[in-house]
């Protein structure tokens, strides 16, 4: 104890500030927290607690997908479309049997991690094809995806405006599938949503794949220097794949669930959702200019959103006014994690 | 499963602000046109009587799902939700039943069997394909009353179609349905250029440069699926000389905005159909105060319940003759 | 000058940087350091890599604000925000790593911050002509309207030193100037330095070419961490003594000894062709273990293509690579790689360092395969233990692993990227100018590596501009001229003659 | 002549590809317009040529001031936005005194450049927030123009949405300020759309600016090496406030025509133009990597992206396969135009 308090004694001011500096974006994320909590106390519940983390979960797989390319100095506009695209496809070949529209009327039932693993190999695929024309064509990431996200749309509105029904919301799903994202399980009187268990899964295998593998020191070396990766031996091709592949899988298992969780997808499910992820990415401190990020960074940056979401809804601000504020809060979150990098002159 | 009260408590003595019910209200899109008048209807309606948490679903469902969550968890004792996407209705009721709140869906209508499934779910709006069928009486009887409109003679209409977003539920009921009303009217249709102006004015008004370009006269009407797009169409026919002299194009569309209902004054639409703002936002709020005090949703209202529990606030359309109608609507 | 600077600059210095300190978290770059340069003489600024000398300029130029400190310009205590007020107030500088928009042409980077206006237009013409004109005072031979890019890099060093030159000031600072210039653009700068002397500009010269310091400098200041060692005139030392001041103890020998045996062929190369011409045409070698062979040649020559093609960076049309008798396909890197080969590029910061990254990942990059466990995760204690290897054997100085590369100074960058090659203990080990910006004490470090290495078997290909280097530590120099092989030669038996005779043979 | 018909037979096969390569944006172009052509002869007229240029202005304006920003190595999500805000303030200080659904009933007629002005030297003001943000807080381009955005369409959406007539178009507009952007000069019997004009004129003014002044020129050296150009002197901070303004001003400046263009102005006019600048800003050769591009190029882009969008529409193309096409073209003609930057080793 003693040598604690110490330490905490030997603590010069410098300390805290290099401290502060660099846990920038978790104490704001705390700050946030805090401000609107004295706003509105009884935001303080295990409710509002879960349904932040809930609510984060898909975005969280998708913005670990969106964050490994970014560390490539990547982008990827269609990870929304893909998600959409994901929804559609598992919502189709889930219907309930008993449902009256469905799309495939004579589809038996299946066991749902088919179709789910089905669409999340179709939206892989779309990735593999990002990642191709990027690291074969050398078209630059943005126009591939911008490309990629109004193909992929078009593609998944084909698929979902047809006969017999047209264009209609796909809806009456298998209530096992429902089950599968809306359910939770109970440890003690406490539902611990599945949803929040698989974004925990998910980012742990991502944590591992990033910090722990090879290949996830193949990412940060071709985002880190392009060039130099190549040189030291690192298969430029092979990583920007896998990478782009990878995000691909991840969309499509996020947008499965997304399905299951609104219970129902159209075309434009997840449309604008790569935004969301890109911005929580770069919020989390994920770098633009390749090398730069970490796990707990992108998940931190999702949490921010969704605090930030959710808690100007809950305490009622005016939507217009919730934009404001909300960008009001994004710059400045930036601006301050932004301290750290400035070099000293 | 939360912290609201589970079961709907005795009515409140509604005296003084303080007792007021706290009503939870999502709009699928807050910027929409037409919503935001049926927004103003709530809030109105809900002045002295009710506390609104109202959000913006921004035109995505999984957001409304998440602030429906939100709304439960801070206690409020009724929901009147306007769904983004109709099939996700049984998402929203199986939320509202294990919270035990009523839940007044509005404008955006659920499935039949959704509403049946809970008995505290109820339905205001329209009927969604009536738009089209009035919008398609107003194509049919403008077409019968100016046979100079059939340039080519050939006793059909040509027309062209701006189809509002692909999968929007009101997008493909009002195209499906127009055409489907024109036919009934015994009127011959060919369709020359259908696309989809996704709601904007400026889509839909270079849509009818390239269509004017290509067709000319051979184009006989313009239909849109909503006013914006039939205001951009109308400025592109501007721009080439229509409305001068004697060259003219029928264009009509839904929803009796303000400046739609200038150009039907002036003639530079044929007609618009009125969706009745007022009444829609007027109804859904006296339903859900009613079942946030624990009454019968339709005590003390004009309002009566069909087969599917919905309360139908009727659609009207507007031409140069009824103009004072849909003026009336914002008075 | 009025009495009060007349007294403190009794000696007339046209700058003086008193006491100067500066702290980067970490790192004590500069500890009271003095530097005090007389018009019209050229002042040596000396030390080893990360002693603080282009930290010390960065303060004087307005990159960096010191933290302590004063400087005095003809006696006048300034201090300068910014590069535009050091340039304004007769301040150039050559800085040690290129900064040129590659993008553009000559004349827009000359006059860059300066453009020359008629009206509100850019007057074209007259930044032209005024390059021309520059460059006809210099004796350079470039089209100002070529774009940066296309140059060579020793070009882009000219330009860059035409340009400080163009500013007309009192003080020029040259950062290792010379380190990618041929021997007789050197002497050419050599002549433009003299003439500025004549003028009577003060000019600040960093550079690791001891033979260049006694050559032209009047004065010279040794630094050692970040400290002022002393400051004396050239003509008082010799190389050796400068050495010692720099490195704290005596270095006697440039070289080391060359004990190592070179034995059988170990890489037999046969009439390498490239794709992409002009690059090196019908080249034949043969590397023997426990051989070091230099490649000398001209800029321009051509002798980066054949480690390029060696590598599978550079297409190859035609040609066979056999190492121990076996034929390879080096198609990448990785290939190369995996056939035993490891490569030191010539251009650190775009093909060597990750610079955002830090030492441990800069150093463990190009061997991965090593660090591995059988689930495929990482042993971060083999990783840290092969980066202190690194630091320690290339006398990396830097606080820490976790240091981010790029804040180290150019000369340690460049060991942790020899380090790295080394890690793979490569077969063939191929260095591109490898002591390019490195102090005499890491050079000799480095040659004893590379001797090292031969002993234990490995053969070593070096290509050098630096004549003493290849006669120095090589046991065989190959000779490009445009692109060929013009010859090879045993170290033993060539001189300097003969090897610029060859270099001149297919021109 | 004997001298011409001589050097075409010099031309070697290389000159032709290296001719081919560096046009390739051109060529792209061309083959589009010659495919439509083939599949819809009665494309070639004067009436679609100008429609295509007329719908092509305030994008190429919109465009110009993106492009500039790129070339910083900067980009701009709050463009559209800012176009919509323009929009929206103009046509609000801009109806018929006749109109019956003024938003300021009282309002006088103005001369029409007032409020234009007004409402450009708002979005400029915006642009220089950016700016200041960019260059003195550090924040990168990207979060600074993402938190803008959305505070902007806030701020739009507080303006737009309030009583009487809530968030209802702007429409009624003063025939002088719709024939401001709707008129032509009638030269010959052709019609020239005054917005083409203002477009050439744009057109112009920026080509000057970026390669006849101090500005220009200091922009392109901010991207090509931002530490070059400090080193040189010349001013970081400056540099960006000014290009940052001057595109807000620009889309100020569409903004205004859009309205007017259309007819009326909503808080959503413009939303996502952004995207179309910046698409038609890399696909006509500026790079995201800073320091190139050409004010040709970038018109080139745009015109791409009308020809595509006009062409398809007018060919009738099915909807959803118009995006697939779209796809495809723009990542196509990137591919190909990528061709000349690639290092031949
Ligand atoms: N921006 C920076 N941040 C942190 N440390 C720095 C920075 N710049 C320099 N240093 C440190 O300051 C010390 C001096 O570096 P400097 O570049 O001045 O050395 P130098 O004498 O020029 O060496 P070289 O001969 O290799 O160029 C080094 O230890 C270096 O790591
Ligand atoms: N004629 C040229 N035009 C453009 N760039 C050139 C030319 N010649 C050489 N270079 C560039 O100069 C650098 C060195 O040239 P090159 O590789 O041809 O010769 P080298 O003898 O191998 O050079 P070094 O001695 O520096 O290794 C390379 O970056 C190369 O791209
Ligand atoms: O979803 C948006 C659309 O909703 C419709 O109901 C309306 O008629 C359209 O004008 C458009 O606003
Ligand atoms: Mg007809
Ligand atoms: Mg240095």
């Amino acid at each position: 104890m003693s040598s604690v308090t110490e330490k905490l004694r030997n603590l010069t001011k410098k300390d805290v500030t290099t401290w502060m500096m660099n846990n920038a974006i978790f104490i704001v994320l705390v700050v946030l927290l805090l401000v609107i909590i004295s706003i509105s106390p009884d935001f303080v519940s295990i409710n509002n607690f879960r349904n932040i983390l809930t609510q984060a979960s898909t975005r969280i797989i998708i913005a670990l997908g969106v964050g490994a390319l970014i560390i490539t100095q990547g982008t990827d506009l269609s990870a929304g479309r893909q998600v959409g695209l994901a929804a559609v496809i598992s919502a189709s070949l889930l219907q309930a049997p008993t449902y009256l529209y469905r799309m495939y009327p004579d589809l038996p039932a299946m066991p749902i991690i088919v179709p789910i693993l089905f669409a999340a190999t179709i939206t892989a695929i779309f990735g593999l094809i990002n990642g191709f024309i990027i690291a074969k064509l050398n078209v630059t990431p943005f126009i591939t995806t911008l490309g990629t996200m109004i193909i992929i749309y078009g593609v998944n509105s084909i698929y979902f405006d047809r006969p017999p029904y047209g264009a209609q919301p796909i809806g009456g799903l298998d209530p096992r599938y429902m089950k599968f994202a809306q359910g939770s399980f109970n440890i003690g009187g406490f539902a611990l949503p599945y949803l929040v268990v698989y974004a925990a899964i998910v980012t742990v295998l991502i944590w591992v794949l990033w910090n722990k593998t090879r290949i996830g020191k193949n990412i940060f070396a071709v985002g880190g220097n392009p060039e130099a990766a190549v040189v030291s031996g690192v298969s430029l091709v092979k990583t920007l794949l896998f990478v782009y592949t990878l995000a691909g899988f991840l969309y499509g298992f996020a947008g499965s669930l997304e399905a299951a969780r609104v219970g129902s997808a159209t075309n434009n499910t997840g449309n604008m959702y790569e935004l969301d992820a890109i911005a929580a990415c770069v919020v989390g401190g994920v770098s633009f200019s390749g090398g730069i990020g970490t796990v707990q960074g992108v998940v931190t940056g999702v949490l921010i959103f969704q605090v930030i979401n959710y808690g100007l809804a809950f305490i009622g601000v005016n939507p217009y006014l919730q934009y404001i504020i909300k960008g009001l809060i994004i710059i400045t979150a930036v601006a301050i994690d932004t301290r750290k990098y400035l070099k000293k002159k | 499963a939360c912290g609201a009260k589970q079961p709907a408590e005795p009515a409140a003595p509604a005296e003084g602000p303080a007792a007021n019910p706290k009503i939870g209200v999502t709009i699928y899109k807050f910027d929409d046109n037409f919503m935001s008048f049926v927004r103003r209807a709530i809030e109105t309606g809900a002045k002295d009587k009710a506390d609104l948490v109202l959000n913006d679903s921004q035109n995505n469902q999984a957001t409304q799902n998440e602030q429906v969550d939100m709304m439960i968890s801070k206690g409020v004792k009724s929901l009147a939700i306007n769904l983004v996407d109709p099939q996700a209705a049984p998402t929203i009721i199986e939320k509202a039943k294990a919270a035990g709140l009523p839940v007044i869906f509005f404008n955006k209508e659920p499935d039949a069997s959704a509403l049946a499934s809970y008995d505290k779910a109820w339905y205001v709006g329209t009927t969604s394909s009536e738009s089209g069928v009035m919008q398609g009486k107003i194509v049919a009887d403008s077409w019968k009353a100016n046979p100079a409109w059939d340039k080519n003679k050939d006793g059909k209409i040509q027309y062209v179609l701006l189809k509002g977003e692909p999968g929007h539920p009101d997008a493909e009921a009002r195209t499906k349905f127009v055409i489907d009303e024109v036919k009934n009217a015994g009127i011959e249709v060919e369709e020359l250029e259908l696309q989809t102006g996704m709601w904007d004015s400026v889509k839909g008004k270079e849509l009818v440069d390239a269509w004017l370009a290509k067709h000319g006269d051979k184009i006989e009407y313009v239909i849109a699926n909503n006013d914006a797009m039939a205001l951009g169409a109308v400025s592109s026919l501007q721009a080439n000389g229509y409305f001068t002299g004697d060259k003219f194009m029928p264009v009509v569309g839904v929803d009796a905005i303000p400046d739609a209902l200038e150009q039907v004054k002036a003639g530079t639409m044929v007609g618009t159909v009125l969706n009745d703002a007022k009444n829609q936002g007027g109804a859904t709020l006296e339903l859900a105060l009613n079942a946030a005090n624990g009454k019968d949703p339709l005590e003390g209202t004009q309002w009566t319940l069909d087969d599917k529990k919905a309360v139908r606030v009727p659609y009207v359309g507007i031409t140069k003759d009824n103009l004072a109608v849909a003026e009336e609507a914002y008075k | 000058m009025d009495h009060n600077t007349q007294l403190k600059n009794k000696e007339n210095y046209l700058l003086e940087m008193i006491d100067i300190s500066k702290e980067f978290p970490g790192v004590k770059a500069l500890d009271g350091v003095q530097l005090k340069v007389r018009p019209g003489t050229v002042h040596a600024l000396m030390g080893e890599n990360g002693a603080g000398k282009s930290t010390l300029m960065k303060c004087l130029f307005g990159i960096y604000h010191e933290d302590n400190g004063e400087i005095y310009l003809e006696g006048v205590k300034v201090k300068f925000n910014s590069a535009k007020q050091a340039l304004e107030n007769g301040v150039s500088m050559v800085h040690q790593e290129l900064n040129q928009v590659r993008q553009r042409n000559i004349m827009d980077n000359i006059w860059l911050g300066r453009y020359p206006q008629k009206g509100v237009f850019i007057d074209e013409q007259k930044m032209y002509d005024d390059t021309k004109k520059i460059f006809e005072d210099l004796d350079i031979q470039l089209d100002p309207r070529e774009k940066v890019g296309k140059l060579t890099v020793s070009q882009m060093q000219m330009v860059e030193i035409a340009k400080a030159v163009s500013y007309n000031s009192k003080v020029i600072v040259m950062d290792e100037p010379t380190s990618s210039l041929t021997e007789k653009e050197v002497n050419h700068l050599f002549k433009i330095i003299n003439a500025l002397k004549q003028k009577g500009v003060g000019l600040i010269y960093i550079s690791h070419k001891m033979e260049e310091i006694l050559q032209i400098s009047d004065d010279v200041t040794v630094m050692r961490d970040g400290k002022w060692i002393a400051t004396k005139p050239a003509k008082e030392l010799t190389t050796d003594t400068i050495i010692s001041l720099m490195v704290g103890r005596d270095l006697t020998n440039r070289f080391p000894p060359m004990d190592n045996v070179p034995g059988e062929t170990i890489l037999k190369v046969e009439e390498l062709m490239a794709t992409y011409q002009p690059s090196i045409q019908n080249v034949s070698f043969d590397l023997r273990k426990g051989e070091i062979l230099g490649i000398a040649g001209l800029v321009g020559s051509k002798r980066t293509d054949i480690v390029e093609a060696l590598f599978g960076i550079r297409q190859i049309s035609s040609g066979k690579i056999y190492v121990h008798g076996k034929e390879v396909q080096n198609t990448s890197p990785q290939k190369a790689i995996e056939n035993g080969f490891a490569l030191v590029t010539e251009e650190r910061r775009s093909t060597g360092i990750f610079g955002i990254l830090d030492i441990n990942f800069n150093s463990i990059i190009a061997n991965l395969d090593e660090y591995f466990n059988k689930f495929g995760l990482v042993d971060e204690d083999k990783c840290k233990a092969d980066t202190q290897w690194v630091i320690d054997s290339m006398r990396v100085k830097t606080p820490s692993q976790k240091t981010s590369i790029s804040s180290l100074s150019g000369g340690n960058q460049q060991k942790v990227i020899i380090g790295r090659w080394l890690l793979t203990e490569p077969e063939i080990l191929m260095l591109d100018e490898p002591t390019r910006g490195i102090d005499v004490g890491a050079k000799y470090e480095i040659y004893q590596l590379m001797i090292d290495l031969a002993k234990k078997d490995k053969g070593i290909i070096m290509i050098s501009s630096e004549m003493p280097e290849l006669l120095g530590v090589t046991d065989r120099i190959l000779v490009m001229s445009n692109g060929r092989v013009a010859g090879i030669v045993e170290t033993k038996n060539t001189t300097q003659e003969e090897i610029l005779r060859l270099s001149a043979k297919f021109l």
